[in-house]
């Protein structure tokens, strides 16, 4: 148990303090690792939650996946660093009330939170007993079959998200040379070579 | 096992995500003249996927273990997004070839746009609700961004992402706390949750980012900034896309989510919405004033009627969604219409966007001025033409749901948004003429007169249209 | 000490805050601004997975993982759409971005 | 032929009107003389058969305005009282059309004029033969209109389109007052038609309204308001001043609208409405005392000015005055007859003074003119009968009226009945002095006027002396001949009902008054006639030095005691000038300016506040956002 | 009625035919676009005169003895909310159709050669226009009613900005703006009676009862809108510069028929359907109306523009109006109607005059002109036969309907009668004095010299409208016969009303019944 609460404050902690990090670095390559950084503690916080699985995707899908793109991009952009802030900018003591009172708000509201009375009857997936049936399988168990309707669509936005980026950066560079295996493999000698008598003395024109 | 699930209802989207795919196929594999080819090809799948909504429209039904819902209310809502994204697509094709823009993507992402919104409007859960959005917003935010060498275009671009991202996550928070406070995220069980008389404020406070979310997609105050500038920097058809789609969409999603699930939370969602519906009607009508870019113009007057159709959502009645529903359909007609128009503003070539480019156009194009005449008054709310029928059943819905201030400040803010667009008449009629208009593309030109005369002859037949929405209205109330 | 529910909601409320936070102090780089969007929606996704956990339910796992799909492809595009904007404006710094207003 | 006698004279000038350039001047003028003339035949079997045969009539024509229970027809009503208006009416009026003729041989517009003339003369036959106080105010206001197109006759002179808009406006204002007698009437009556009111009035005689928030005895709050049209149109004291200006028009004007017939519509009013303001004691005592003020007052200005016509103007305000009280003591029959005879002599004086401008080439300036007796010596006689006739000399006609007038005024042994008499006593004293003032500085003395001016004096064509001998036949004749059925023992027999009068007669009272009041007034007009005579015969330089001593009584005097000014400084200017303000400050400076104009301009300020809101910075609009987003989670937490 | 009659939708043939004019007028197609002209002046000349003869058959057709609607016509047309096509006229509407119908081809007369671009457009915005104005006064569904009411705004704005003056822009918006102000208002009131009444039925509606403190609200509603429309002080400020700017067939539509439209409005809802309310704010509309005669008649005094002056001479006449309308006694009602139809000929007469000399000198300032009488006699004829109508000189029409009023007025409030008089000093004072500037006085100006007198068509146009006002003036029970029994049941129906609630409210009670505390 207290193990459990070191875990998470740990975790917590360190989550918080990456996201600090991220927004208030100058250099975007920092921002990013501490992105990661941040992830990782999530991913520690879904694991004592019981949610291996998530927490097993966070790590491959941000971490590996989403972070990396992010780090490409930077780079490749060859943003330099950026210069130091002017002081800080009057908006931001705006911005750190109405967040301060939003933040406020929230946290009232959460310590309200009790276990909904007709929850259990209300819940379409409760979790099964996870001595059973481990997470993954659980969550395999009804994304494939009750909820195929989102696997689906997650599908589509993903391949949406595929061509979009495609269209958007995709670009035919001029002087470029590219290989086209189709063009390589359907080539005919006829295409290419052309058989010339050439009579002597006189060359070709 | 499972049993597999009843597809019927979901024919038409089905059919639409195949249709992306296959276009996406031809779109590759042709080698002459893909744009055209695909974007007819659209044009057909959206009329089959009509077609489809139609023949499923018998009765209510959810399917997908309770995550797709399909009604009345529903098809006539999708039938209104395809009719939408139809002329929008109609709209790109002499566009994309003026400017030179061959690529088969753009119908193609439309199509998924338009798969998107369609899932929305039969959400029946906050997951899937959440699922239609992003595939929509994502396929919006592609849109907008389409004119990749274009500075404006591009801006609109990271705008609408940043902005919508940020919107995405406010009405995921929100869901989330929903989600944690109700135990549940279907509609249905939302609905049976929140009736019971408990009082539950992370509900109500999950409900308003929800809400928040939700404006950000019809572009309502104070969630509207990014609508002017995205409006302006996108490719025309695209805003005009924007301007109708998405938001009927929305809002048809909004009134399902605020008198299915939150009915009961009803007095408190009113009060949120109040708000945004007055600032909408007050803040479109008077930014609007000051602009001269004729697509700024355009987003702020899609803020004030946003506004008005919210009135009918205020009032959440069968009346008001049957005032909504219409409102939102002749909007389709007036918006799409003024697009034609926009899009018909070439000179020399070149496209342009001032409303000065329309000096005197009643000498050089009388029947360009002709049709955006009509247009203007329409929107203006001036009888006998359609625009005024729309505001006029809003307003009957929201009084007789006792709401007659909100009525009083709606008929007022009609009347400061009459001065723009009839500022737009007196660029036309009043002024000298300028250097006129090129001779619009065919198909503009159809659209423009379609719509025109749609919303003078919508008086003359004005039942079968109310018998749908009637019938539309009818179902989102039976439960 | 027990970790009750509001911990995790409040370190998600904080998460979620700073993410906000990042948008509108961030006056320079576009791509700061794209990864306080991940922040929050990875604040949404610690709401999800500690309800799922206190409730014993499993749709805010699914939610969960939607999301993340969801928030790669977003970034995906965002990226996408933050390149094509360098490209047109050769800058992606956040007060360069505003050519569009009145 | 009743209709006939009335509207013969339309038809001659909607001819002489509409096709008098087609037709010829000479045509039109024969047409309107005809119309007239044929009325004016006809008007003396008419006067023969209802005044004395006491045929009464009413020929309805068609209703007119109904609705509910307001009802009034166009009905020609001829009783004593209208049969005696009509002969007068026509038959000064016809003469007048014939002196037209000579008159404006010179003028361009000879058909307009005599169209006009006509017109006039319909009107005010259809004034006095009015059934119905509707039709009678259709008729006054008739009249008023050809009064001021003859008025302004001569459009180009500024002064006579100044001139004529004043007469208008002045009338209109006695018509506001007769208006709101009208409705007053209705109200307490329930009718408009003659019969039917003088029916009821009895029965109402002692109703009290409150009109305007004044409790009041009805009858006589009517009968003021009634009096108060009578006062416009009869150029009564506070509404007199249009009557001199009027002078304006034509001579020939002057003498049919401003001397014979239209003026003294208003004592045809109160005497038509006599059973009324019988029974409205305080009403009449007002009418005596603006009637007696009135001839004293005009009386004081006659006395002091130059222009001939003028002289004779008030000579007519004045001579009103005396028609009205004679009614304010209830001798409305010796009102009347006064008015008959009035209508001749006074049409006399001013055909006569035309007929002097006519040989001075237009002018009117008595201190210019001098001397010309022997030029135009049918002119001189015809001036003499008149001015004998208007100062009350035995045998002319004046004598009879006038002299029964003050009689009637002291008979009624009423403290406003003494207040009469002896404003008239000195207004008849100023009458003769000014009458013979005018003829002798006309006529008389050393030639003032230029060498060339004299040189053209000349008698006027006989077209013009003809209609004056006849004039001056009815100035000399109609006195006496009327005497008795007027005022005589015939009375009774004569009037029947036209004329009411409650309680004591005071034409019987006047004929018992002592005998120096019967005196007085011959004593009195020559003492006038003497003092003229001495004045601007015998010692020509007193008059000046008289004016150089009391500087400010003779302008006083001569500027007709202010009242033009006073009225253009209380009402003409502030009109203009609070127009003016009403206009500039009123609609464009603050309806304007705060409504339509203030409004738009502060939409337009906002638009561009929120256009500036829009600032095109991301952080901006994500601040707004979450702005809105805190303040919904606030409000429904906190509030909610 | 015979039959064919009978069987023809009478109100819907004369409502209708002028668009289908406007069909007519968008088939021409020549190159010439002086052709085009003329064909289209043809065009709205016959089509408009023919509905003007189709407007004599009801006439002809109309029986005075009833007090019901006539000639009604009845069908669905929202039926989910119960809005009905429903037409049908009474004794009150039946002569604004017929004013309607008269003045139109006057003006398509009186725009032959003062507009010479985009004559066909012109001509397509008059035929809307009338169709909006006869479908406003036939209209018995208040949704009906107002889809005509406002559909007028366009034609109009079109009309004045496109063929207007100089500041015509400005003076377009003013009075679009100022008038949809007014309108929305009244847009929300009829939205709360349907609510309220469950119908849209104007006849219906008629025999609602509305309690008090919803008349109260609705009667202000309706109020906004029509006091615009009047236009009452201090909402009037439009009319000026409409007028002004409007090409002189515009401002003749606009002061012979818009401004009846409130007026007609006050008859038709605010009377019969609030009468609790119309009682109740009697005393507003008196204090409005008396300002509006005496303020806007000195403004007028004041003005040096022709059009302006004879603009705010008709704000001072319709005060007129409004004072009788609410004195709801049958004099002063029936003199309204009769002072706004008379006010609608001899108005849009002296507006017609005004254009006569603009055509010709392009100014209308008075100081530009003097003497005209010299050289245009018969125009001047003309112009002081109007002037005196306006005046309200008995003979003519202006005098039966102001003297009506006043009568009826007398009956209920001496003071307001007293003050409402004084309009007619005033009155008489403005209009001469203009009269005597433009008119009168020498011919001194070189450019006035050469104006020639009316030309045939100016007599033409001019002929009706001299017969009108002189008839009217003589025999007025040809046009009061005919409003008699509907105005006698208006006045029943509303003394009926007031009288079953004793409405003796003081303005405290009044605002804290409306309030409802």
């Amino acid at each position: 148990m207290i193990a459990a609460a070191i875990a998470f404050y740990v975790f917590a902690t360190m989550a918080v303090i990456g996201g600090l990090n991220v927004i208030f670095q100058r250099n975007p390559v920092h921002s990013v690792l501490w992105l990661i950084l941040t992830f990782f503690n999530a991913a520690g916080l879904f694991v004592i939650l019981g949610a291996e699985f998530v927490a097993m995707i966070l790590v491959v899908v941000y971490v590996g996946a989403v972070a990396v793109l992010f780090l490409f991009v930077v780079m490749m952009l060859d943003i330099n660093i950026t210069v130091i802030r002017e002081g800080i900018h009057k908006y931001v003591w705006a911005g750190l009330l109405v967040g301060g009172v939003l933040l406020a708000e929230l946290v009232t509201v959460f310590t309200s939170w009790v276990m909904f009375d007709d929850a259990a009857s209300l819940s379409t997936a409760p979790t099964p007993d996870p001595n059973v049936i481990t997470n993954t399988e659980a969550l395999g168990n009804i994304l494939y079959t009750d909820y195929v309707y989102l696997f689906q669509a997650a599908g589509i936005i993903l391949l949406v998200a595929m061509i979009g980026s495609i269209v958007l950066t995709y670009r035919t560079r001029t002087g470029v040379r590219k290989q086209v295996i189709a063009d390589q493999v359907a080539r005919r000698p006829s295409d290419t070579l052309e058989m010339v008598k050439v009579e002597s003395g006189k060359g070709l024109q | 096992m499972t049993q597999m699930p009843n597809l019927v209802p979901a024919y038409a989207e089905i059919f639409l995500a195949l249709s992306g795919l296959l276009l996406l196929m031809v779109g590759v594999f042709r080698k002459t003249d893909p744009v055209r080819g695909v974007a007819r090809l659209a044009i057909l799948a959206f009329s089959v996927a009509g077609v489809l909504v139609l023949t499923t429209n018998a009765v209510a039904v959810t399917t997908f273990s309770g995550m797709f819902a399909v009604n009345a209310f529903t098809s006539f809502a999708k039938l209104l997004v395809l009719l939408g994204g139809g002329f929008a697509v109609f709209l790109m094709l002499p566009w994309a070839k003026n400017e030179g823009i061959a690529r088969f993507e753009l119908p193609v992402v439309m199509v998924f746009a338009v798969l998107g919104m369609m899932m929305m409007i039969s959400a029946n859960d906050l997951i899937s609700l959440y699922v239609g959005l992003e595939l929509q917003s994502l396929s919006l935010y592609v849109l907008a961004a389409f004119h990749r060498g274009n500075l404006r275009a591009t801006e609109a671009g990271v705008k609408y992402f940043i902005l919508g991202a940020l919107a995405s996550g406010l009405l995921l928070y929100g869901s989330s706390l929903i989600y944690g406070f109700a135990g549940t995220t279907s509609f249905v069980g939302l609905a049976s949750a929140l009736s019971s008389a408990q009082e539950n404020v992370g509900v109500i406070v999950g409900m308003v980012f929800v809400i928040s979310g939700l404006a950000f997609k019809i572009s309502a105050v104070p969630f509207h900034m990014w609508t002017p500038d995205v409006y302006e920097g996108s490719p025309t058809p695209v805003t005009a896309f924007f301007s109708v789609a998405p938001k009927i969409a929305a809002l048809c999603l909004f009134l399902r989510i605020l008198v299915g699930p939150f009915d009961d939370l009803m007095f408190q969602w009113r009060q949120v919405l109040i708000v945004i519906c007055v600032a909408s009607m007050l803040w479109g009508a008077v930014a609007a004033i000051a602009q001269s870019n004729i697509k700024r113009l355009m987003a702020y007057s899609s803020i004030g009627h946003v506004g008005y159709a919210l009135i009918g959502l205020v009032a959440a009645t069968p009346e008001g969604a049957r005032g909504m529903i219409y409102y939102m359909l002749i909007y389709l007609f007036m918006n799409v219409g003024t697009f034609a128009v926009i899009l018909s503003m070439r000179v020399k070539d070149r496209y342009v966007e001032g409303v000065n480019d329309l000096s005197g156009l009643s000498k050089t194009n009388p029947a360009i001025a002709l049709a955006l005449t009509v247009l203007m008054f329409s929107m203006a709310g001036i009888p006998p033409l359609a625009g005024f029928f729309g505001k006029y059943f809003v307003f009957v819905a929201a009084i007789n749901a006792g709401l007659i201030p909100l009525a009083v400040i709606g008929v007022l803010s009609s009347v400061i948004g009459a001065y723009y667009y009839l500022r737009l008449i007196k660029i036309m009629y009043f002024d000298e003429a300028g250097e006129g208009l090129d001779k619009p593309d065919l198909s503009t030109g159809v659209v423009m007169g379609v719509c025109a005369l749609a919303v003078v002859v919508f008086i003359l037949v004005p039942e079968p249209m109310l018998a749908g929405a009637d019938a539309a209205a009818a179902a989102l109330f039976q439960g | 000490m027990a970790v009750s529910l509001a911990h995790y909601l409040t370190v998600a409320a904080i998460l979620f805050s700073i993410g906000i936070f990042g948008i509108f102090v961030n006056r320079k780089n576009l791509i700061i601004i794209l990864m306080s969007i991940e922040l929050m929606l990875l604040a949404v996704n610690i709401n999800f997975v500690a309800f799922s956990a206190f409730m014993n339910d499993l749709m805010g796992q699914i939610f969960t993982m939607l999301v993340l799909t969801v928030a790669a492809a977003e970034a995906a595009i965002g990226l996408a759409i933050v390149v094509v904007f360098y490209r047109a404006h050769r800058s992606i710094e956040v007060e360069d971005i505003n050519q569009l207003k009145g | 032929m009743y209709a006939a006698a009335i509207f013969l004279p339309l038809l001659g000038a909607a001819i002489a009107g509409f096709f008098g350039r087609r037709i010829g001047d000479r045509a039109s003028q024969i047409v309107t003389c005809a119309g007239v003339g044929l009325g004016a035949v006809l008007s003396i079997p008419i006067f023969f058969s209802v005044a004395v045969g006491g045929n009464e009539e009413v020929v309805t024509l068609a209703t007119w305005i109904n609705s509910g229970t307001f009802e009034t027809a166009w009905a020609l009503r001829f009783d004593t009282l209208s049969a005696v208006m009509v002969m007068t009416v026509t038959c000064v009026s016809f003469l007048i059309h014939v002196y037209a003729v000579g008159y404006m041989s010179h003028d361009d517009c000879k058909p307009r004029f005599m169209a006009y003339l006509s017109l006039f003369t319909f009107a005010m036959l259809m004034l006095v033969t009015a059934d119905n106080l509707v039709q009678l105010f259709f008729g006054w206001e008739g009249v008023g209109v050809v009064s001021y197109l003859l008025i302004g006759f001569w459009f180009k002179k500024p002064t006579a389109n100044a001139a004529a808009i004043k007469a208008f406006v002045v009338n209109r204002v006695g018509d506001f007052g007769f208006l709101l007698g009208i409705f007053g009437i209705y109200l307490l009556v329930d009718a408009v038609s003659f019969d039917t009111v003088f029916d009821a009035v009895p029965s109402h005689a002692e109703d009290a309204v409150t009109f305007f928030g004044i409790e009041g005895h009805a009858l006589t709050l009517i009968a003021l308001l009634l009096f108060v049209g009578a006062m416009g149109k009869s150029a009564q004291l506070f509404l007199h001043t249009w009557l001199p200006d009027a002078m304006e028009g034509p001579t020939p004007v002057s003498a049919l609208i401003h001397a014979a017939t239209m003026v003294t519509a208003g004592v045809f009013l109160v005497a038509r409405m006599s059973p009324l303001f019988e029974y409205a004691p305080a009403a009449l005592e007002v009418v005596t005392v603006v009637g007696a003020s009135t001839a004293f007052f005009a009386a004081t200005i006659g006395c002091v000015q130059n222009d001939i016509k003028r002289v004779i103007a008030y000579s007519t305000c004045s001579q009103l005055g005396y028609m009205f009280f004679a009614c304010g003591v209830g001798a409305y029959s010796a009102a009347i007859f006064h008015l008959m005879t009035h209508a001749w002599f006074k049409a006399l004086l001013f055909l006569g003074s035309g007929s002097v401008i006519h040989a001075m080439s237009d002018e009117q300036d008595m201190r210019k003119m001098g001397g010309i007796w022997k030029h135009v010596k049918v002119t001189y006689a015809m001036m003499w009968i008149g001015t004998l006739a208007l100062v009350a000399v035995p045998p002319f006609a004046g004598y009879y009226s006038k002299d029964m007038i003050l009689e009637a005024a002291y008979g009624a042994h009423t403290s406003v009945g003494q207040y009469a008499f002896i404003m008239g006593i000195a207004a008849a004293l100023m009458t003769a002095f000014y009458s013979g003032r005018l003829l002798f500085m006309t006529f008389h003395g050393e030639p003032r006027a230029e060498k060339e001016v004299m040189d053209h004096v000349h008698e006027s064509p006989l077209i013009m002396t003809l209609p004056l001998a006849g004039l001056a036949i009815g100035a000399i004749f109609a006195g006496y001949i009327g005497y008795d059925v007027f005022i005589g023992d015939g009375r009774d027999m004569f009037w029947r009902d036209a004329i009411a009068v409650l309680g004591n007669d005071p034409i019987e009272a006047a004929h018992h008054v002592p005998a120096w009041v019967v005196w007085s007034p011959m004593v009195v007009t020559l003492l006038g006639l003497g003092l003229a005579y001495h004045l601007y015969m015998r010692r020509p330089d007193i008059p000046g030095r008289l004016a150089a001593s009391y500087p400010l009584v003779y302008k006083f005097l001569l500027n007709k005691w202010y009242f033009d000014e006073l009225y253009d400084f209380l009402f003409v200017r502030p009109a203009f000038r609070i127009g003016r303000v009403l206009w500039k400050r009123g609609d464009e400076g603050v309806i304007d300016r705060f409504g339509p104009d203030g409004i738009s301009a502060s939409v337009i300020a906002g638009a561009k506040r929120l256009g500036a809101v829009q600032t095109g910075y991301l952080y901006h609009y994500a601040f707004a956002m979450i702005i809105g987003i805190a303040l919904f989670v606030s409000w429904i937490v906190v509030g909610g | 009625m015979n039959a064919f009659i009978e069987n023809l939708p009478l109100l819907s043939v004369v409502t209708f035919t002028p668009l289908l004019g406007v069909l007519l007028l968008l088939t021409i197609r020549a190159d010439d676009s002086e052709i085009v002209a003329r064909n289209s002046r043809w065009v709205a000349l016959w089509v408009t005169l023919g509905t003007f003869v189709a407007s004599l058959l009801i006439w002809a057709n109309f029986d005075n003895g009833t007090a019901d609607f006539q000639f009604v016509e009845k069908h669905d047309w929202f039926p989910s909310y119960g809005i009905q096509y429903h037409m049908g006229v009474d004794g009150i509407s039946m002569l604004f159709v017929i004013l309607s119908t008269f003045l139109t081809p006057i003006c398509v007369l009186a725009s032959w050669d003062a507009i010479k671009t985009r004559v066909r457009e012109y001509m397509i915005s008059f035929l809307i226009l009338e169709t909006m104005m006869v479908g406003m006064f036939c209209a018995l569904d208040m949704v009906l009613f107002y889809v005509f009411f406002e559909g007028v705004l366009i034609p109009m704005f079109l009309i004045i900005g496109v063929w207007g003056g100089t500041r015509r822009v400005y003076s377009a918006f003013k009075f679009f703006l100022y008038t949809l102000t007014g309108s929305v208002l009244l847009l929300v009131a009829m939205l709360a009676m349907y609510f309220t009444a469950g119908t849209t039925d104007i006849p219906t509606l008629m025999t609602t009862r509305f309690p008090f403190d919803t008349q109260f609200w609705l009667w202000l509603g309706l109020f906004a809108s029509f006091a615009v429309k009047v236009p009452m002080w201090p909402v009037h400020t439009w009319l000026p510069d409409a007028h002004v700017e409007a090409p002189t067939a515009g401002s003749v539509i606009l002061a012979g028929v818009l401004l009846k439209m409130g007026g007609y409005g006050f008859l038709r809802f605010s009377l019969p359907m609030l009468p609790l309310a119309s009682e109740y704010f009697t005393p507003l509309v008196y204090t409005l109306s008396i300002i509006a005669v005496i303020y806007t008649s000195l403004v007028a005094l004041a003005q040096e523009d022709m059009k302006k002056l004879i603009a705010y001479s008709s704000v001072a006449h319709m005060g007129f109006v409004t004072v009788g309308i609410f004195a709801a006694t049958q004099q002063a009602v029936q003199g309204a109607v009769y002072q706004m139809l008379s006010h609608g000929i001899v108005s849009g007469a002296l507006f017609l005059c005004v254009g006569v000399v603009y055509d010709r000198l392009h100014t209308r300032e008075i100081e530009r002109y003097g003497g005209l009488v010299n050289n245009m006699p018969k125009y001047a004829f003309v112009f002081m036969l109007m002037m005196l109508a306006s005046v309200g000189l008995p003979g003519t029409s202006g005098f039966v309907g102001e003297f009506l009023v006043l009568a009826g007025v007398f009956q209920v409030n001496t003071w307001v009668s007293l003050l409402t008089a004084t309009g007619v000093i005033l009155g008489a004072t403005y209009m001469l004095y203009l009269y005597r500037r433009v008119i009168y006085g020498e011919l001194t100006k070189e450019d006035l010299k050469g104006l020639p007198d009316l030309s045939r068509r100016e007599l033409v146009i001019f002929a009706p409208l001299v017969i009108i006002v002189m008839w009217m003036g003589v025999y007025p029970t040809s046009f009061l016969a005919v409003m008699d029994v509907s105005v006698a049941k208006l006045i029943a129906d509303y003394n009926a009303a007031i009288g079953a609630e004793s409405a003796a409210l003081n303005m405290a009670d009044g605002i804290r019944l409306a309030l409802g505390r």
